[in-house]
This record gives structure tokens, C-alpha cells and sequence, in this order.
């Protein structure tokens, strides 16, 4: 779950590390309200979760109170990549003295955390990696032993700061560090940390992804409401599977596990047609979520054949057999539907498939699956066209 | 010894009083494996599909010899399940649970680590040698014995494959799903030096995803060593937009970083043979045994 | 801080173990509605920090609204061993299948806190030990590895709990390890915890004692207040010195540590006087905080003379003298003085009470210095006597 | 060498740029302690009494070759100077600060005696042996050499005896303030084993207070080794009111633990001769030397 910049900020602040003053807008007139409130200098910023805000014009430096209300209501309703701005965040401007970057990913190849730290900031890390590696720093942890104040000095100072600045910078990235660990975070950033007048360190950014796996133990986290979420997506969350629809696709996926469900799209593709989502049903299904995944993918715009390709693993056969016809009953759906499905009671579930009338691929391969939901959607193409 | 689990491996389900732990208790006795009992706190005493049920792990380990553990408990008890496992003393520990916390899963792969513990997971479908025993969840009669080792981030891509082999008449030696989350225990270029040093394995099939970049370390590893086994890769997920997340798991193409491309191109320069399909690996396979 | 059982059953229950439901009642009108939200069968409890409840009658059994203002009526203003009973608990009541024990303290001889389970509780911890050895366990922990609940597992089977109540009471124990290091206490005791029907473990009552010295971590911790302080306590805590008024003595006493506090204590009766009063200065001691103790001390009841026994070790010489005589000026004290003190800036110290015409003890002991304020407050007397 | 510091000690003071550290460098220096420097993250590149100052502990002993650190931080930073310390590899750690978490001495008491590391404190004076060095913030002047060791829990009670015997022209060994919070690094039998195999020290002087059992535990060590040297113990609090807290530290007579009687019969059963009275203990000692 990714958190917009002033949930962030609201959680890093939590954690000793300081944040601008600022207070969220959205209308105008509310982001008249908080510019005034902090003396008429302020920043007005977008609060999306995935668009670009520098180049559009999302972020903008007000003078005064009208100034932020008229720069919210040309940021507000903007498009940012596809997502609507609804909400903004006003805050204090710096005064910057220097731009740095700290940030927390995780990283698969060491099997660790890795807090790394830049001397250089505001631009994409990989950035400066690539043109002044000597300021970029970096500490993996697996969170075995602490991370220790110490370590945190040692590393700062390999990247050139002293005095003041390596003291305010240690603290920041050991809250960083905290906060990271304490919110099941994946990604805990600050783009730029800025170093202000007397050789404060302030988060002028936050970005705060957490672990959507964890979120049981985070249930008092209250994120923001950005833009609503479509009907499709919300039915997903709800159903505990993952989804993504892909525009202009035509043969709806549902697959058991995101490996088989990615290999399923890509066959889909070399074939010569093309997917129109990904949905994982994750494992333990139940026959409910078998049929929730069938409406989800079936209400997908574009989709005129679904394709389900599961194994009985963790999951069962015959109760993905029933989710299945069960949706079909319901939702009356019409599209061609073709199951490949082998494995733990695999028996039971082609013999309830096959009684209802569906095409089922029991030693098959994925390809002959997909030839064949290709081969369905275009038979009935042809039964349509000869109606019409 | 086959790869991770052989016919002696003395096996434990964490979990086993469970619905999904009682099943696969079951399903594992079928095939063969060596389970000689069960953990679930609070259930001492009992029996399970003919194995007794402990405490806890270390009264596993004393009173039946534990050396290999599954958990199979839900998301929330992983943690402790597994550093339980890894402090018990076990050589192998197999988290099948999906939806582990990462973190959790970075601390237990840490301690594994600094342990010599073998943890291969989570969010894996387990071990399997055909025929000798399983650690695992896979439905045992689409897998049969014979010289293909296959190592994957994909539980049903590792059904998927190894039933094609199976259904054509090519066993496997050992699967090792390796799971699918951004950090597991054991990763490609562990299994692929198990399979170097396993006599049984004469073809290693590979199947990897987008995002991260555990292929191409793979690839680094096989070019270093002068790997010297045939390795067929397939990688899945060149299709898939990128800065989507593809499910749960770690498949996520983030800028230019783990892209089915980069993965393609690291993998064929170390000289791994990359099939564009599922279907083209069967009859590259095919073609290294005949 | 010690806090009263209902702000510390709020702390346990973050830490996931399970407490009775109930709510603090003011007054007998309180306890009825608390009672009737209840359901009318609830017990009443007084809320106080030191004194014994059971014996008094201080915790009474009610079967309705009504029973439980009249019980509340007779417990508010109980004196419990000189402490007056202000605030009261109204809560559920349990259904006690088993009373077991759970504690946690600081263990100085192992240098580790060490956690305590018993499976008999609802008596003296100490009593339980030296009659039934057997059901009594226990776990050092040091901080520096974490306990692991498998660990726990292993501890509460040792005492012979098996089942349903295994798991429940591993759980209580994890919350009071995590709980206990969270709020840095020295000590956090569950007696009894009771085993209700199903097994359930429930906190029948809570003991949460918080490290002074960690308070700067627990700012946000409010605990309720029950019996107001003394003005001479409050000025004490104030002052941030360690302040025990005692009864029926003459001899005020202001020390430079605890146990040379302690010591002038014991010197003082054994010269057959009594001392009126413990004050441990502290280290870093400022003009004002020196000043602030003499007029503390000045205050003390049937104080008739002060001795002020230091060092310059932490503390400087200098500035305690100051101290003294400023509290002199300011505040007229006529009782007599004497001021042992040596160490660093001595010279300068007592030039400057030598000046004011204090009695100073410079390399003589301290049971010279106690022979000599003894002799003056006897002096004194008998001026006022011949006065009279 | 003499017990825990000698002149030959490296020592430096972590929070030496702050008003106390300040002061106390220039007290060990004009006593002829060999502060090689001080620690002050953010400061590294000052000059404090001559001595330089390091950002880390771990700089400090590259360049200056630290053995020791004295610590004068406020409470809320002990907990991570002293880690520091202890895993930069010092040998001896002392911590002066008072009001330091109990739970954070806990840990580094753990730490320190996981890592081999001595750590005295907190809440102490520190350790001297007089005319040779000094690793705290006892005035020089009131400590001579001599060949009485003193270990106590009370700073100020050290300063009492030592400066009685002083001026009574009696010297010390070495001087422990052993610190008087519930969980110290260094306790009564460490120390008292130390001064058992020093040939300088000819009898030692033990002060205790009520609370805990440390004293209980050192009559039992005393007992068990038949301690070698004549042993004069004082116990302070004989007098206190039992369930009052005397002071911060660790000073509380509960229920029936933790009384001077307790202590008193203890250590007169291991053969300590026990001290009514301060006074007293400057007569045993001259006594035992005579």
C-alpha cells in the first residue's frame, strides 16, 4: 500500500524525523485557509500516488493566500498519468541550503534491506549513481542485530558530511531505519532530504510503501483518500486476488499463481491475441472466490473469452470446478470458457466441468489452452457475425 | 543424496493440525515421504494421520528426529513458526504460506543464514525427488523420477512444466520452487550448485519472472563457474506492462530493472538456452537427453 | 511511576493481553452506571499505588447498580495504610477457572530482568515459591536477544500447562515481555492471571511500575491521578531531587548521593538523634537546585537543624555554597547549619559559607559533622529555653 | 598492573565537548590520567584541552590507540555511546552518567559481557588508582596511594572513606565505584576477585547499601573462595524506613529482602568484619595494617 507524501511525512515525523508544517487542502479555499495559516509562503503540491508532479505543474510556490488558492484550483482535477488529483498538500517553504537522499528498499539480491544515502539529492538516485558514485552510500540490514547509531555516523561520513550535518543526517536515517522496520515498510524514502539554515535535516518528500502482506499488524493506519478506486478493483481487494486489467485485451486470464498467470498472458500474446488482465486467485481458494474471480475477469471491458488455467497445490480442483460454475449460473455469463486445471482432486473437478458443458484441458499445455479459448472466441465472432 | 530431500529426510508439518496441514500430512504419506510428526502449540498429544502431534518443534526434534520442518500456518504465525524451526536445530525448513510479511521473510532468511539452515521459501509449493519423498504441496502424480532438475520462482510453472515432462515421459531428479516473494531463503544460484553436484541431474530447466534481478545473478553464477550442465531458462512475464505489480509477489518491472529483456540477454550470454514458450522447453529438453 | 491497576491493565491490553472489561468511577454515582453498563454483577476496586486492598474490604463483590454505590460510597476515603482512597475500578467479573501468576522485575543479581510464571497465582509470589517450588518457572532476559514465544512454549510447559491454556498463557506472557521492554518498566506482574471458561488467560489485576529515569521516552503516558502529593514532594520532583520526608525526626539531612545520605542517616541515630528527613541532591547540582533543598528540608516538619553533607565530584563546590546561602537570604532560615563538603572548587566553597559564618566541616568525618549539628540544635534549645 | 586502570590506560572521554566532559579532561589531565582523546559526533576535527576530538569511538581508537572510555553523556544517549564503545572493541568502559533507563544498563550489561568488554557503571565516580590514574570524576586530591582497595556503591561514600584514610595518611590501590543503579556492568565479586590476585592491594573496603543482594552475594563469593585478604564492610541504610525508595538507585528494603540485617549477618558469617559506623571502618583498616 503506497501512502500519499503527507501520510509519509505524518509517519516519518512519528519517528523523530523532521517534517515541513503543512496541512492538506481540498478545495481552494481550504488551501487558501492553510497558506494563510502559515504566513502566505507556501509549496502546494499534488497528492497522487503514482503520477509524475515536477513537469506538469502539480507542484507550485505560492506568496500569499490567493496565490495557493488559485494554484489549487488549476492543480486540482489535473491528470497526472491517468490518476485525478483530488487532494493537495499545503505546506512551509525551506530554505534550502542543500539537497540530499535517503532511502530504504528492499533488495532481493542480498536478501536484505538496504538504506542508502546520497550526499546528492531531488533527482533520481540511479541518477547520481551513475555520475558521482563517491557521494552515494549504501548499508544493507536484515534486521537480525540492530542497526546502530554508530554504523549510521560511519556511513555519513563516507559520503562527506561533518559538523552539524552528520548529526542531523545520523538521526534521520536511524528514524528512517525505525520507521521503516516499525511500519512493514518496502519502500521508505526522502527525495530530497533537505539541509536548512543551522545544518537541519527536514524531509521535503516522503515516500512510504507498506507491505501489503503486513497490514494485519497496521490496522490503526488510516491512509488518505486519493482517487476512488473502480468497481472491478475494489471487488479484487475484497476477494483477496490480484488484478490488473490490461486495455485493449480480449481473452480474460484467471490463473493460480502470478508465474503461470504471467506465462499465460505472454502465450496469449505470441499467439496473436492479447490478454486482458492478470489475475492471480492466490492460494487456499474457495469456491467463492473461484466465482468472484469469474465476474471480476468477465466484467473486464474487451474480455470475450476466459481462459483458466489453475493447479490443485495448495489449492483443490473440485472446489475451483464449482467457483466456476457457480459464477456461471449467477452472473450468466456468456463468453466461451475454457479450464485447465490438474492436480490435488482433479478428478472431481473435470467431472463437474465437463458435466456442465465446458471445455476442459486435463494433460494438455498451457499453449493448447490458449489455441483453444483463441479458437472459441473466434467461432462465436463468427456465429455473432453470421446473426447480425 | 538427492537435492535438499531424499527418502531418509525425517519431515515435520508446522501446522499439521490445520485443515491445509491435515491434507497434506495425508498427501505426503501417500507419496511416500518420511513424516514422522507434527507441530501445532497447544495440540501436544494428538495424532494426526498416524504421526504425533508436539508443542513444539524441539520436542519433535527429540522425541522423533525431526530434521526437515514444512510450515504451513497462516501468515501471522510464520515468523515465529520459522525462527522456531531455525533455533530447534533443523537442517531444512520449507515455508509454503503465501503472504508472509517481506520483512518477516528477510529476518528468518538473515537467520537461516548465520545458522547454516536450509530455508527455502516462502511462497513456494516446496521440494519434490519423484518417487523418494516430498516437502511440499504439489500433487505428486504429475512429477515423476528421472534426470530433469528444475529450480523456479513459479509454483504452478513448476506444475505446468514438470506435468508436461511427466505426461511425455521425462522424469525430474528434484523441483525446487524457490518461491515467489521479492526475498526467499534459497535462491536460483543456491539450487544451481546443488544440481551441479547431484549426479542424477543431467538437464537443470530454469524458470524465472520479471522484477528483481535473481536471474541475472543466476546467469553471473553460470558464466563464472563454466556451469556445466545443460541450463534451459524460460522467464515469464514479457508481455506485462511495466510499474504494474503482477500479483503479490516480487514480479514487478520497475524503469529498466527487471525486465523479461534484461533477464533474456543475460541468461542467452552466459549460454543458457532461453525458450520463447512454455512449449519450447519440453522439446529443448527433449533434445539435451536424447 | 507506579500506576494504578486500570492504567496499567490499558498498557497491557495494547500488548494483546486480554483484561477485564471496566472503567474508573469518581464517585458512587459513577460506580452504579458503571455497574449497570455491566449488567449490574461487577466488582468494585479501590485504585491506590501502595496500600494492601483485600483485608481492608477495599474490594468488594456487587450484584447490582445499587450494591455497587453503596460499595463505592464506603471504599471512596478509606485510608489504605495512610492512603486515601480517591478513584475507584468497576469491572467485570470473571469466572475464574484457575488463578495462575505471571511477573516480570528487574533481577540485579543476574544483571537481567527475569519473567516469573507460576501456575498458582492469586497469593505471594515468595509464598508460592517456598511451598509448591514445582509450579513456579522462570526466564532471564537481557534485552540483547529477543525471547521467542517458542521459548515461552517451553517455560509455561515446565510448569505443567498443557492445551488450549498453553497457548493462551504463552500469549499473556509474550504481551508482558513486549510490554514490559516497549514502557521501559521495572516491573509488570499479572496476580492473578486468570483462566476463565475455554481457556482464556484474562489479567484479574496489573502491577506496571515505570523507570523514572525512561520517562523522557513515555511522554505521551498520562496516568491517572488518584491521592494528590505533599507540596514539599511536589517541590522535591521539581527540584529533581530524591526526597523522603520521616517522621519524628530533628535532624534535617541534604546529601550528595543515596548512600552517603543513607550513611549521615544511620550516624545521626546512632548519636541518639533522629533524622528528619532523606534528600539526595543528584548529581549536576545548580545554586538554585541546592537552594530549593535547603528550603525543602527547612520546610520538613520538627526539622530544628540541617546538615548538608557533599561532595565536589559531579558536583562543584562552588555552586552548592552558592546555593546554601541563597536560600538563606532568601528565605530566612534560622535553624542552624552545618556543611560538610570537600572535592572540586572546595576552596572557593567554603571561603564563601565561612564568610556568611556557617559552620563548615573541611577534612573532619561525617560522624563530626553529625556530633557538631547535633551540639548546635541543642545549643539552640537552650537559648530559646532561657529565652522563654 | 593495578586493577582496571593503570598509567599506562588510553583513555577517552565520550561527551567531551560538553560542559562536564570538558571539565572532567582537564581534571584527568592535571592528574596525570593519559586522555589520548574524546568523543563527540559532529565535533570530530575540535580540540578540547589539547586533546582531539573524533566524530566516533571507532576513529578514535584507529588514531589515538583508545583502550578506555569514560562516558559523560546526558541519560537519553548512554544507551548508544556505550554500545558504541563496546563494539569498537574498547576493554574497559566506564559509565559516569546517573538516571541512565535501567533497561538500556540492562542491555549493555548484556552486550559488554557477551563481548568480553568491562563495563563499569552506570551511575558511578568511575575508577581510580591513585597517583597513577584516573577513569572518572573523583577530586585527585582526596585519593593517595596506598594499598587499601575500596569498592562501593556509593560514589560519595568512596569519596568519604578514601578522603578519611587520605587525610589520615592511609592510601589506596585502586578505588571502584561499582555504581549504585539495580544493574550495573561491574559488581561487589567482580571487583573483589580483581583485588585478589593484586599484590598491591592489602585489605579491601567494601561499602554497600541496602537493596538487592549484591552484598549478599559477594559475602557468599567471599565464603566459597576463602577470599585471601581481610575484608571491612559498611552497610549504609541500617536506619531507613523499609518500601520507601531511597533516592533513584537501586536503595529499597522490600518486604524482608534487601535489609542491612541481611546484609550485615551475611557478610559476618563469610568472615567480613562489618563496620557499625563510618568512623569505624578507618579504625579496622588501620588495624589490618598495622
Amino acid at each position: 500500500m503506497k501512502l500519499i507524501e503527507k501520510d509519509g511525512k505524518d509517519i516519518f515525523k512519528r519517528f523523530g524525523i523532521p517534517v515541513p508544517q503543512g496541512r492538506l487542502a481540498h478545495d481552494p479555499d481550504q488551501a487558501a485557509a492553510a497558506a494563510a495559516e502559515l504566513g502566505g509562503r507556501a509549496v502546494v503540491k499534488a497528492q497522487v500516488l503514482r503520477g509524475k508532479r515536477g513537469k506538469a505543474g502539480a507542484v507550485r510556490l505560492v506568496g500569499s493566500p490567493e496565490e495557493a488558492r488559485q494554484a489549487a484550483a488549476a492543480i486540482l482535477g489535473m491528470d497526472l498519468g491517468g490518476e485525478r488529483v483530488t487532494v493537495l498538500l499545503v505546506e512551509e517553504r525551506l530554505d534550502i541550503a542543500k539537497e540530499l537522499y535517503a532511502g530504504i528498499t528492499i533488495d532481493p539480491g542480498r536478501g536484505s534491506a538496504v538504506l542508502i544515502f546520497s550526499a546528492r539529492g531531488g533527482m533520481d538516485i540511479e541518477e547520481v549513481a551513475a555520475t558521482a558514485p563517491e557521494a552515494v552510500v549504501s548499508l544493507p540490514f536484515d534486521g537480525v542485530e540492530p542497526v546502530r547509531r554508530h554504523d549510521l555516523y560511519a556511513l555519513v561520513k563516507r559520503a562527506g558530511l561533518t559538523g552539524p550535518e552528520l548529526v542531523a543526517v545520523t538521526g534521520v536515517l536511524l528514524g528512517l531505519v525505525q520507521g521503516f522496520t516499525a511500519m512493514d515498510a518496502t519502500t521508505a524514502e526522502i527525495n530530497p532530504l533537505v539541509i536548512v539554515a543551522g545544518g537541519r535535516a527536514v524531509a521535503a518528500d516522503a515516500k512510504l510503501v507498506i507491505d501489503d502482506s503486513a497490514l494485519f499488524r497496521h490496522k490503526d493506519l488510516t491512509p488518505t483518500e486519493t482517487e476512488p478506486q473502480g468497481p472491478l478493483e475494489k471487488a479484487a481487494w475484497k476477494a483477496g486476488v490480484a488484478y490488473v486489467p490490461l486495455a485493449g485485451g480480449e481473452v480474460g486470464v484467471i490463473a493460480g499463481g502470478a508465474g503461470l498467470a504471467l506465462a499465460t498472458m505472454d502465450t496469449i500474446s505470441t499467439l496473436g491475441s492479447r490478454p486482458a488482465d492478470f489475475l492471480d486467485v492466490g492460494g487456499g481458494v474457495s469456491v467463492d472466490r473461484m466465482a468472484a474471480s469469474m465476474r471480476i475477469v468477465a466484467g473486464t471491458p474487451g474480455v470475450r473469452g476466459i481462459l483458466v488455467n489453475v493447479f490443485g497445490g495448495i489449492n483443490n480442483c473440485e472446489l475451483m470446478a464449482r467457483g466456476v460454475l457457480k459464477a456461471l449460473d449467477e452472473d450468466h455469463i456468456e463468453v466461451p470458457v475454457v479450464v485447465k486445471m490438474r492436480g490435488h482432486s482433479q478428478d472431481e473437478g473435470w467431472a463437474l466441468l465437463e458435466a456442465a458443458g465446458i471445455d476442459v484441458i486435463k494433460k494438455g499445455t498451457t499453449e493448447e489452452a490458449v489455441r483453444l479459448i483463441i479458437q472459441e472466441i473466434s467461432e462465436r465472432n463468427e456465429d455473432h457475425g453470421g446473426l447480425r | 543424496m538427492a537435492v535438499f530431500v531424499d527418502r531418509d529426510t525425517r519431515v515435520i508439518i508446522q501446522g499439521i493440525t490445520g485443515t491445509q496441514g491435515n491434507y497434506h500430512a495425508k498427501k505426503m504419506l501417500e507419496y511416500g515421504a518420511r513424516l514422522v510428526g507434527g507441530v501445532t502449540p497447544g495440540k501436544g498429544g494428538q495424532v494426526v494421520e498416524d504421526v504425533p502431534v508436539f508443542d513444539t518443534v524441539a520436542e519433535a526434534r527429540e522425541a522423533v528426529g525431526a530434521q526437515a520442518s514444512m510450515i504451513l500456518v497462516p501468515p501471522a504465525f510464520v515468523y515465529d513458526a520459522g525462527v522456531e524451526a531455525i533455533e530447534a536445530g533443523l537442517e531444512t525448513v520449507v515455508i509454503i504460506t503465501e503472504h508472509v510479511p517481506v520483512q518477516d521473510a528477510m529476518r528468518l532468511a538473515g537467520l537461516a543464514r548465520r545458522r547454516g539452515v536450509r530455508l527455502v521459501g516462502p511462497n513456494t509449493i516446496g521440494v519434490i525427488s519423484p518417487g523418494l519423498s516430498k516437502v511440499g504441496i504439489m500433487p505428486g502424480y504429475i512429477y515423476s523420477r528421472g534426470s530433469v532438475g528444475i529450480v523456479s520462482r513459479s509454483g504452478t510453472l513448476t506444475h505446468e512444466i514438470s506435468s508436461n515432462l511427466t505426461f511425455r515421459g521425462i522424469g525430474q531428479s528434484t523441483c525446487v520452487g524457490i518461491g515467489g516473494d521479492p526475498i526467499v531463503g534459497t535462491t536460483f544460484t543456491d539450487v544451481l550448485a546443488a544440481f551441479r553436484d547431484d549426479p542424477e541431474t543431467k538437464v537443470v530447466v530454469m524458470v524465472g519472472e520479471i522484477g528483481g534481478a535473481a536471474e541475472e545473478r543466476a546467469a553471473a553464477y553460470i558464466k563464472e563457474t563454466a556451469y556445466p550442465k545443460p541450463v534451459i531458462a524460460f522467464i515469464a512475464g514479457q508481455t506485462a506492462p511495466p510499474e504494474k505489480r503482477m500479483g503479490h509477489a516480487g514480479a514487478i518491472v520497475q524503469g529498466s530493472s527487471g525486465t523479461a529483456a534484461s533477464k533474456v540477454k543475460a541468461l542467452t550470454e552466459a549460454g543458457v538456452i532461453v525458450s520463447p514458450t512454455l512449449d519450447g522447453v519440453l522439446e529443448e529438453v527433449k533434445k539435451r537427453l536424447a
